[in-house]
């Protein structure tokens, strides 16, 4: 089987182990520590969105660590995350952001939504940094909220650029996504004016319920229209969703926000059904990531760590919550201070902010209110010969300069919020 | 005229007919006994009196008003009562509170009374008619127990106390002497006369022939639905018909 | 209320005022939650005083909730208006769910309390304008009053307890009154209470509707120190859970449900504190508490407590 | 034409899947007047057990689904003799308990699977059945139809033809008048609750390998196996059956040709306005008083 690396007994193991605070590394006394908050899902049903981050930043936190910390302004520092569960509910989050901001911690990383929601009026008022993955949570008061790594779901418009340009004949399109905003909605409005900004004509965009048992009435009428693309701004459902296109014969191009759990996919239809499925997020043993512009440290032995310690636990989320922490690290050593307002300045003067896949730019004002997230080059990924590889990085800011009004209006279309 | 008319009432199930174009009425006052062999309908006719159905046809008249198929919360409202056939009381209850319950129609309150205690003087005004209702009973003693834990003789008494604390004008009882020893019965026969020389007209459903003609001053008699006699004890005790139905039907 | 309860009552509220002020920062937090909690499953005991078990009730908070966040997001109302008509809002809300469920009594009404509850969040879901879809409606303003900061745990705890104290002791009037009298004769013999003269239908609307009020008003409060209101506050995990305090700690008494509320809540943080159980594994601890609870204490833990004071009373007679 | 015949093979193979959810709610219902709340969790064991065994372990797919009957039917006369017989003279008890082993259900499913993603397991018969021109139907699927539907004529044949099955619908409809003519009440409840059981293990083994299996997974099942079993009404297996293929169609159909949301959103509706109109469903009988 495909899918023996997920390991049972291993898998369990790990899932206590971190019940603690999943710092391992021993302190010399007398060294000076840091504490990163993670405020994140850790159990039910977003815990995939949560626990990775956790794991990937206690790999870059021992590496750091390992290496003799950081020195910030003159003192060295050792990198502590602390994990909190809020397990998606807003209750908790509040709980979470107060346990961990009198712990002393310097930034608050978290996933984002409603449970950002619940906790930024007191960070603004606490004078607390904190960090989402999802952009759609900036608005014109949250000066304290940043999205430094992430920038869903407009890297979206990368994959269709290059679908348009190497597959001219495709013309037509159908989506697919989950009916809530943070993810699913937002991510459509994305497709949407990609598709729109390369004259291809969507014809139909179905939003559906997290209640879906079965995929096959919803993908056989999506395919009733006969598109030339099936996309996907989902990033649940997509086994099931691929094997339901498999099931019809569907023979025309796919494309996709992730695709995390590929060898499942493959397992469940064929490795040529997935050749060439297009989407936006790399492996990070990628060869493409191994260069000196990729701003992430050590991409394929931090791939290769995550593996051998947690099997079957890769998502996105486990290099971005990582990819904040390191950000973190760079704008406090410019900052020469932890204290979360002056790593916040250091972070915002800084006008070509690092960023996973080389430097980008600060964002937002026109779209969200406040220029609070970071856009830069976003890699193209595609299925080739069963491993995900990049084949292009493609810059989302120009992308966003030239596209802006066409996404505002499919976003109000939808009724998400615009400024 | 008649307190209680029943005019013409018919009830039917599909295509079952349980009662065929029954009247009969009952004056201020009396004691009227409703008999019949089993299947008779006397069952039917007091729901369709006491509200619980709607008669297919006919009228059920109350105080000059036709009260067919009204809600049985309007009914009692208006001081037709009824009384059940097993022994049916508030539980988990204490009895004071189980016959407290039943002045409802005067002392209920309204919320903002309720929060406010508006209404201490009703409330108190309840409770003390209560207590005399219980003392009338012969149930003040055991006020503070809780219901289930009464003997069945006091239980039935207890229910009768509920009823009585209703004031009712009329009070329908489904058959009250199920299950009692010849004692009880008689006491219950005693309270029930009580009951009417309190001015309290009672429409008796009963099994037991012996209660009904020792209490009873008239009687109709239902036999498959529909009307059989009607008269005196002493009238319907010599009725041929009525003496095939019980032999025939009682077979 | 004797003079014996009065001293309890006076002696619990002056601890609950000085409680705060010895835990540490995040435990303020649960103290709010805590005491929100307590006004929802004494609403909750109110309509299950007629005897049917209601799973809307949750859904009903979550209405009362969105009013107020609405009301004082859109319309710029301040919070002390908002959060009454948050209270009337679910009050009438209920009032127009009467018609339909109380044609069901029991399971019947179980399942369609349910129904309709799912029906309102969905809802919430699907209509982003005004409701917010998924992500509900964020930055709630916290009540203004002077210069106090309602932001800070220790003055919203206070605000809250006094409103939920007053609604507790509303509550109470009306369960140790006449109206409570007939709830109760509903519940026990239905057809007995209509025999004389009682309204089934009306006084298990009351119920409900008396009981959505105060669940409303308590959502107004949760979500007003949230700060963000979202359709997953009060989904059907949600009302599990109340069902589980109500149980566990005992429906059959007033206090029951309130110790019920107070004894999980600790013990819940306790075991997150004591790190012995993993979190993901709580959810089993709970279920196995409310198993053995009835199982082996069908009254509850109230009446554990019961039957030990009356055990230890005796014995000083 | 071509989703019109794609959805009707869609519809019975769900109306199979809902069907055996139903029914097993319906006969526990029905003989213990018990609500399972945990029936859901049952169809999710059957499912992670095929998941642990075929998925993890390679053992056969036809032996591991035999495996989840029995360990759905083990759980379920476990919760029949330890939970729901104490509190069989009060149903609140026996809806509160299953909604405890619901929760402890759920923790061991995630402590077996761990975190992580949903588990997928990869169908066993791969291949495609191609009928005319355009209709294509998985192997599997078209197997998990067929198993569903004998499943439920073997239980059609058990309840109407068998003595044991005579009995068991006697204490469905008249608990107490059963006893009396000398039926062994706690044998029909572990008789009900193995076969229910049993029904919903299988169900989960069958959907392991056409959807995503996660801890939470029956949280859809039971509310589906709610609206089917309240449509179809809440004593009838026929009508549990009936409304489980009605409402499948009504299901698909309005998915494929308009919005998922739409459809559950009805469903619910449909659900609401039964419970107004007939609360006793469209085939159920009315229980005198």
């Amino acid at each position: 089987m495909g899918i023996t690396r997920r390991n049972l007994l291993r898998g369990t193991a790990a899932g206590i182990a971190v019940a603690g605070t999943g710092f391992s590394t021993q302190l010399l006394a007398g060294q000076k520590t840091v504490k990163i908050g993670l405020n994140i899902p850790m159990t039910g049903d977003y815990a995939p969105w949560g626990l990775p981050g956790l794991y990937g930043c206690n790999i870059v936190a021992n590496n750091i660590n390992a290496a003799g910390g950081v020195e910030i302004g003159g003192e060295t520092y050792m990198i502590e995350p602390v994990g909190y569960d809020h397990g998606y509910d807003t209750e908790k989050a509040i709980t979470g952001y107060n346990t961990l901001r009198h712990d002393d911690a310097a930034m608050i990383m978290m996933l984002g939504g409603s449970t950002v929601g619940s906790i930024i009026g007191r960070a603004q008022r606490n004078k607390m940094l904190v960090s989402t993955l999802l952009p759609s949570d900036i608005t014109p008061d949250t000066s304290n909220l940043v999205a430094p790594s992430e920038s869903h779901p407009l890297y979206n418009c990368t994959g269709v650029d290059w679908l348009a340009d190497n597959f001219p004949d495709a013309k037509s399109a159908v989506i697919v996504t989950t009916n809530d905003i943070e993810y699913g909605q937002q991510s459509a409005a994305v497709y949407q004016a990609a598709f729109e900004a390369r004259g291809i004509e969507v014809l139909d965009t179905n939003f559906h319920g997290f209640d879906v048992t079965d995929f096959a009435p919803i993908v056989q009428g999506l395919l009733a229209s006969k598109p030339d693309i099936f996309c996907m701004a989902t990033d649940v459902y997509t086994t099931p969703l691929i094997e339901a296109l498999y099931n019809q014969g569907y023979e025309g191009k796919i494309i996709s926000c992730t695709l995390d759990l590929y060898d499942e996919v493959i397992a469940k239809t064929s490795k040529e059904f997935v050749e060439g499925i297009i989407f936006q997020f790399p492996d990070f043993d990628d060869p493409a990531l191994q260069s000196d512009d990729i701003l992430f440290p050590d991409p394929s032995g931090f791939w290769d760590t995550f593996q051998k310690d947690y099997p079957g636990q890769w998502s996105a989320v486990a290099w971005e919550y990582p990819a904040n922490l390191v950000t973190w690290v760079s704008a406090a050593q410019a900052a020469g201070s932890i204290e979360p307002m002056d790593v916040l300045a250091a972070m915002k003067a800084n006008p070509n902010p690092p960023h996973v896949f080389g430097t980008g730019k600060w964002w937002g004002k026109d779209l969200y209110g406040l220029d609070n997230c970071v856009v830069g080059r976003w890699p193209v990924v595609t299925m080739q010969n069963g491993r995900a590889r990049i084949v292009e990085f493609r810059d989302v800011g120009a992308w966003l300069d030239k596209n802006l009004d066409i996404l505002k209006r499919k976003m109000q279309d939808l009724g998400l919020r615009t400024v | 005229m008649a307190l209680l008319e029943v005019k013409n009432v018919t009830k039917q199930f599909g295509g079952l007919t349980a009662l065929n174009d029954v009247s009969f009425s009952v004056e201020k006052g009396e004691i009227r006994g409703l008999i019949g062999p089993n299947g008779a309908g006397k069952s039917t006719m007091f729901k369709n009196i006491a509200g619980f159905y709607t008669p297919t046809k006919g009228e059920v008249i109350y105080d000059g008003q036709n009260i067919a198929g009204a809600h049985p919360c309007k009914v009692s409202g208006m001081g037709l009562v009824r009384t059940f056939q097993e022994t049916t009381l508030f539980d988990e209850m204490s009895v004071f509170e189980n016959a407290l319950v039943g002045c409802h129609m005067t002392a209920r309150s309204n919320l903002f009374s309720a929060i406010f205690g508006s209404d201490r003087q009703r409330q108190k005004i309840a409770a003390e008619k209560t207590m005399d209702v219980l003392e009338f009973m012969g149930l003040a003693d055991r006020k503070d127990q809780l219901a289930s834990e009464l003997p069945l003789g006091s239980q039935r008494a207890l229910a009768m106390a509920i009823s009585l604390n209703a004031d009712p004008k009329v009070l329908l009882m489904d058959e009250p002497f199920a299950g009692m020893n010849p004692e009880e019965t008689n006491h219950m026969m005693d309270l029930t006369r009580k009951l009417q020389d309190k001015g309290i007209t009672i429409v008796l459903v009963e099994h037991d022939m012996k209660a009904v003609m020792g209490l009873c001053g008239y009687l109709t008699v239902l036999c498959f639905g529909s009307l059989l006699a009607e008269g005196t004890p002493e009238e319907i005790r010599n009725n041929e018909k009525v003496i095939q139905a019980y032999l025939g039907g009682g077979s | 209320m004797s003079i014996k309860n009065l001293i309890i009552c006076i002696v619990i509220l002056a601890g609950l005022v000085a409680l705060p002020h010895f835990l540490a920062y995040n435990f303020q937090d649960l103290l709010i939650f805590l005491a929100v909690n307590v006004l929802v499953v004494v609403s909750y005991r109110l309509v299950t005083l007629t005897g049917e078990w209601s799973l809307i009730h949750v859904v009903m908070m979550g209405v009362g909730a969105y009013a107020s966040a609405m009301l004082s997001k859109m319309a710029g109302f301040p919070f002390w208006i908002s959060m009454p008509i948050a209270g009337l809002t679910a009050a009438t809300i209920a009032a127009l769910l009467c018609f339909p469920l109380f044609r069901m009594t029991q399971f019947y009404f179980l399942i369609g309390s349910f129904a309709a509850g799912e029906a309102i969040r969905l809802v919430w879901i699907y209509f982003i304008d005004p409701f917010g879809g998924s992500s509900g409606i964020n930055n709630l303003p916290p009540p203004e009053l002077g210069d106090i900061d309602f932001y800070e745990p220790i003055p919203y705890f206070y605000m809250t307890l006094i409103i939920v104290t007053i609604s507790l002791f509303i509550l109470y009037r009306i369960e140790k009154s006449r109206v409570g009298l007939t709830l109760n004769a509903v519940h026990w013999k239905a057809p007995l209470a209509e025999s004389v003269g009682v309204d089934t239908w009306k006084y298990r609307s009351l119920a409900l509707i008396v009981g959505s009020f105060f669940v409303g008003i308590a959502g107004a409060l949760k979500v007003h120190y949230l700060g963000v209101v979202t359709p997953h506050q009060f989904g059907i995990g949600v009302m599990v859970f109340v069902l589980i305090w109500v149980i566990v700690g005992g429906y059959a008494s007033f206090v029951g449900p309130i110790i019920g509320v107070v004894v999980l809540t600790v013990f819940d943080q306790g075991l997150r504190a004591s790190g012995i159980v993993d979190p993901a594994v709580q959810p089993a601890v709970y279920g196995a508490v409310l198993i053995a609870s009835i199982l082996f204490m069908p009254e509850g833990l109230e009446g554990i407590g019961k039957r030990f004071f009356s055990k230890s009373s005796g014995e000083n007679a | 034409m071509e989703l019109f015949l794609q959805s009707i093979v869609n519809s019975l193979i769900q109306g199979g899947f809902f069907a055996l959810w139903a029914v097993g709610l319906v006969l526990i219902f029905g003989v213990m007047g018990v609500v399972n709340f945990a029936h859901g969790e049952l169809v999710m064991v059957g499912a992670y057990t095929v998941w642990l065994l075929h998925a993890q372990n390679d053992v056969p797919f036809l032996i591991a689904i035999p495996v989840a009957i029995i360990i759905a039917m083990m759980i379920g006369l476990v919760m029949e003799r330890f939970l729901f017989r104490p509190n069989r003279t009060d149903p609140l008890a026996g809806l509160i308990c299953s909604i405890g082993v619901l929760f402890i259900l759920q923790v061991i499913a995630h402590e077996v699977g761990g975190t992580g993603p949903a588990k997928q397991v990869a169908p066993p018969f791969n291949q495609i059945v191609e009928i005319g021109e355009s209709l294509r139907i998985p192997m599997q699927r078209l197997f998990s139809l067929g198993v569903a539907i004998a499943s439920l004529g073997v239980l059609w044949f058990f309840l109407t033809k068998t003595k044991l099955g005579w009995a068991l619908r006697a204490v469905a409809l008249d608990r107490e008048a059963s006893a009396l003519q000398g039926i062994n009440i706690n044998r029909i409840s572990m008789i009900a609750i193995g076969v229910g059981a049993a029904m919903a293990g299988l169900a989960g083994a069958l959907m392991a390998p056409l959807q995503n299996i996660t801890p939470h997974m029956g949280h859809n099942v039971i509310i589906t196996a709610f609206i089917v079993t309240i449509v179809g009404g809440v004593g009838s297996l026929s009508g549990a059956v009936a409304a489980a293929f009605i409402y499948a169609a009504f299901h698909t159909f309005v998915t494929a040709y308009f919005n998922g949301t739409v459809a559950t959103i009805c469903g619910l509706l449909i659900m609401v306005v039964v419970l107004i109109i007939k609360p006793t469903g469209i085939m159920g009988v009315k229980v005198s008083e």
